[in-house]
Order: C-alpha cells, then structure tokens, then sequence
C-alpha cells in the first residue's frame, strides 16, 4: 500500500499528524521539495484517506486529521460525574424537606445563620424546591416545599419515609430547643 | 602547563572519580575484565596530582578516592605490609564497579540512541478527547441529607447557649463616684449606709453594696479626702468629708 | 485504497488516532465488534501504514501512531521540541530501569557521583520515573521505578525489551560506547 505513498506525501502525513495546529499551506509550501505542488499533494491524501477511520479535511485555516464523523457514537465514552451539593445547600434542602412549607426567615432560624439566595437558586434550578404559596404574615413571605423530583432524588416515594424528626434528635422539642442538639 | 590545563578542564568534565577512572581504563584500550588496576591507580593519582597543583580545592570525594587508591597501591606494589587477599579483593571491587559503570553508559547510550517520542519521532499533535464529562446529575442521599439537618439543628442549637442573667451588683467604682458626690452633701458625720444607692434589694446585693462603699470609704480615707471612725465593734462606720487644711 | 479496510480496522485506526496516549488490547477488545480477533486488526492495520509517513507502533503498554524517524529531521522545523535529555538524566534514568526499584543513594553509588536534584526533578517533570513506596532501612528513602511513559518515550513495550547487562558488557568499545555517552 505504500507504494503509492511519494516522499512528499509521507512528509506532509507525518507533518499534519504531528502538528498541534492545522497546517497551513504556507507551512507545506515551505517543507515540501520544491518540485511538488502542495495542493496535488494534498489532494492525494485526501484521496487516500477518504473512507478510513480517519480522514484528511480542511479546518480551521489548514489541513488536519480528523476521526471519520461516522465512528464518533463508538469512540464516544461518556463518564457521569455527579456534583454534590454544598453544605450550605444541603442543610437547607433539609431543614425544607422536614420543615415545609417554611419561609426562607424560618429557615434561617432553624439553621442558626443566613441562606445564601444563591443557594435558594441552586436548589430551585436543580428542581429540589418550589414556592408553596405564601404566609399569611406581614410582608406575606413566600413558603417553600419539596418537589416530586426531589423524593425521585432520595429514592423515596413518599416524605413519610423520611425518618422521624424525633428519631434523629435526641430531645424533639421544635426550633430553638436548645441543649438539645447541642454536642 | 597547557599539559595541566588540559588536564584540569577535563577533570571537570566527568562527574566523579569512578567516571575519571573508567575513561582512564577506557584508554587503555583493552577489556576492562583484564585492565591492570595497578597501572590505572597510577594513571589516576598522576591527574589528581596534577590537577592539583593548578587547582588546589578539589572535590572531596576525589580526594577520598585518590586516598584509597593510594592505600590500594600500596597494598598492591608491597603486599608484606598486609594481607596481600585484602589489596586482591579491593582491585576486585574497583574493577567490578568500572564493569557496572561501563554497563550502566552503554545502557544510556542505548536508550539515548533510541528514537525518542517527541524528538525523533511524534505522536498525535491534536489528540482528540472523545470522553465526555456529564456533570448534569447531582450526587444526594439520604444519609448525607440527614446529616446537613442534624448539623444545622445543632449549629441552631449551640447558638442558643444558656447564659445566666448577669448580677447587677454595686461596685467600687461606682461607690466611689457616689461617695465623692455626696460627701460634701453631708454636714458632719454620718452613717456609711446614708451613702449606699435607694432601691437596694436585701441580701447579696446590700451587702455587696455595703462593702464597695466601705472599700470605696478606705481607698478615699488613705487619699487624704475623708476620715472615717468606728466608735464600737460592730458599731456603724462614719464618714465625713476632711477638712481643707485639717491634719489628723 | 479504503477497499481494503474492514470496519473493525476504520474504528480501531480512528480510536489509536484519537487517543493521546497508547491504546491497550484491554480498550480496543472493549471497542471492538466481538467476532473481530484485535490482534489480527492491529497487524492488518500496523502493515497498511507501513513505510509510510506516520506508522502504527507497540509502545508502553499499547498501540500508537507515530511519525517514522527518518522524518525527524524535517519535522523539528515545524514541530516544537522539548529539551533532549542530558546525559547524566539519561545515566540516572538508565540505573533506575536496570535496577528498580532503587533509593537516590543507590543511584549515586553505582554512578559514583551525585545525583543533582535539577537531573531527578527533570525524569519527574517528564514523567519518566515515579516514586514506588520507601525502602525499609533508617530514613525510609524513596524508591524509584520507571512508568509506562518511560516505555513510550523510548518506544519500549515492555522492560524486558531492555538490553540485557550482558549483552552491553560484550563490546564496550562498540557503538555508543566511548564518546557516544560523552559530553
């Protein structure tokens, strides 16, 4: 199969294979010997290419080798990477699965400091909470739930399964218990 | 002295007294395995010699060879002055490192002769990254979900530490202040208790207020700014405020 | 010229093409439709580049492409070179493929001079040597050993490709020996 191959087109193969950028004609122009013309050159491995695993195409301002679009599905690996959740996100998402609806003051509260709106964002653009209507107190404050994606999420079908409050706190008197949780 | 110039440059080219050695060998243009040590320890301490009269710092691990190989030639020429199997197994040393250092050149010259990957020979300029990253998921369970409710109900809770009500309690600072206010108020004697605060509950707080004010008495007592008398044991403490001019 | 390729011979060429790094038989039997033998596919496609400009090549560990070295010359005008490695790394680098796993002071014995830290941060930088667990005798040092990309950098597949010591030791006067290693 090599017999086809001149001493230009090897060059100029091993030349866009090596190159970390496309090459340009003027880059070929300056290697090839004199006597060949890039373009047939080119020309002819292109041909020489055409129906392979990898194909010589013109991009991006020069010559390069690029796989045939065709196997792009079998070469294709895709690896899941979950992100997790920050802290702060989590313990919300918490105090809002066991305490709905809540208004973002009582969460604050329950969680002794201040919920980030950006963290509020996060947990309202991944689906986990939606506004539950508003409270009927000055300023009519907006109450937070849980969503169906969120049970999908923890595998539950019901916010029943969720353990017990009591169960996780060792005295389980409501908000500002006190000692109670207390380490 | 181009002779020892020479000699001194190339001295710095070689990376040791073993490097120096085995060049030295080299040049003798015979199997390593059949090198006389003999004539190369000579060889070596004639350079080291000569270096040294031009450069008299050398590297201490070449005066250490240069020692030994001293020792070993000794041991070699005269073998009465010890155990002539000691000098043997030296040589045998020496000659078996020259053998490792030999072998250890002609493996880098090996692999130094090798078409290397990106000198002689280059792989892919653009690889491509097939592998995608899907990030779109979110990592939850319920332990962890747990875990945040319990920590923030317990961030929640250590906040609210029980704190006991601070004692309001009459000081000697501010007994000071009042007895320095009131003194001049009084005309003549009178009773420590005229000059505590209204409004005094009983117990602790009076009779803490007592005492600051009877320390407050003695602190202005020793300035010079009241006198004080007690005519009885047990009896009430007077104050009056001292006379400009008075003296005890 | 595209007649001759098999479907398994386009996706394995265009995977080896892809990858950054050499393609093990593990990855192309995973690729591969289950009735293609990869061995065949390898040597069919490893004989369908052969003498030309870029060849299919066994190194470190698995299959590459590479550009064929007698186009070294005109191809370091296009493509950027790293620095070529200095003889006292290539010594060090020697001793530690030869006698691996081995301490620092190991490697200045048998040189009989020191290993400067410059020459040792040059195999790591290069990713050529790596750190394989600590030696127990006082002061635990760190043992070093080669890695595959060693293997892929000198074109090896595997250590035992390695010339043996005796077959250095036959000739010392032979090619490379004498003023080859010198600086």
């Amino acid at each position: 199969m090599s017999e086809d191959f001149t001493p230009a087109m090897r060059l100029a193969e091993a030349v866009v294979f090596a190159a970390a950028q496309p090459v340009t004609a003027r880059m070929l122009a300056n290697l090839l010997p004199e006597d060949a013309e890039a373009e047939a050159v080119m020309a002819a491995l292109a041909r020489a290419y055409a129906g392979r695993g990898v194909n010589l195409v013109q991009a991006g301002g020069g010559w390069q080798f690029r796989t045939a679009p065709d196997l792009a599905p079998s070469l294709r690996k895709v690896v899941e990477l979950p992100r997790r959740l920050p802290r702060a996100a989590l313990e919300g998402l918490a105090i809002i699965a066991y305490h709905q609806p809540v208004t973002r003051a009582e969460i604050e509260e329950i969680r002794g400091a201040a919920l980030a709106q950006t963290t509020l964002d996060l947990l309202l653009e991944n689906g986990l909470i939606t506004p539950q209507g508003r409270k009927e107190t000055p300023g009519r404050p907006t109450l937070w739930g849980t969503t169906p994606a969120f049970l999908a999420h923890f595998g539950l079908n019901h916010l029943k399964e969720l353990p017990r409050r009591e169960d996780l706190l060792l005295d389980p008197a409501g908000p500002g218990a006190g000692e109670g949780g207390a380490p | 002295m181009e002779a020892a110039d020479a000699l001194v440059l190339k001295l710095e080219g070689f990376e040791g007294p073993l490097d120096l050695l085995l060049d030295l060998a080299r040049a003798q243009k015979v199997d390593l395995a059949r090198i006389s040590i003999l004539q190369l320890v000579e060889q070596f301490l004639g350079v080291i010699e000569g270096a040294r009269r031009v450069r008299l710092e050398l590297a201490a691990d070449w005066l250490v060879m240069a020692a030994w190989l001293t020792w070993l030639k000794s041991r070699l020429l005269v073998p009465q002055l010890g155990p002539v199997e000691e000098a043997e197994a030296a040589a045998d040393i020496l000659q078996a490192r020259l053998l490792d250092l030999q072998a250890l050149r002609q493996a880098a010259a090996w692999l130094g002769a090798r078409p290397q990957l990106g000198q002689e020979v280059f792989a892919r300029g653009q690889p491509e990254e097939m592998t995608e990253t899907d990030r779109s998921r979110l990592k939850l369970d319920l332990p962890g979900l747990l875990a945040a409710y319990l920590a923030a109900r317990r961030r929640a809770g250590a906040r609210q530490r029980y704190r006991p009500r601070p004692m309001m309690l009459f000081t000697v600072q501010t007994a000071l202040e009042r007895l320095g206010m009131l003194l001049g108020s009084l005309p003549d004697w009178a009773s420590l208790e005229q000059f505590l605060p209204g409004g005094l509950e009983d117990g602790l707080p009076r009779r803490a207020a007592i005492s600051a004010t009877l320390l407050a008495g003695l602190e202005m007592a020793r300035d010079g700014r009241l006198d004080l008398r007690q005519d009885d044991k047990f009896g009430p403490i007077l104050m009056r405020k001292r006379e400009a001019g008075l003296n005890e």
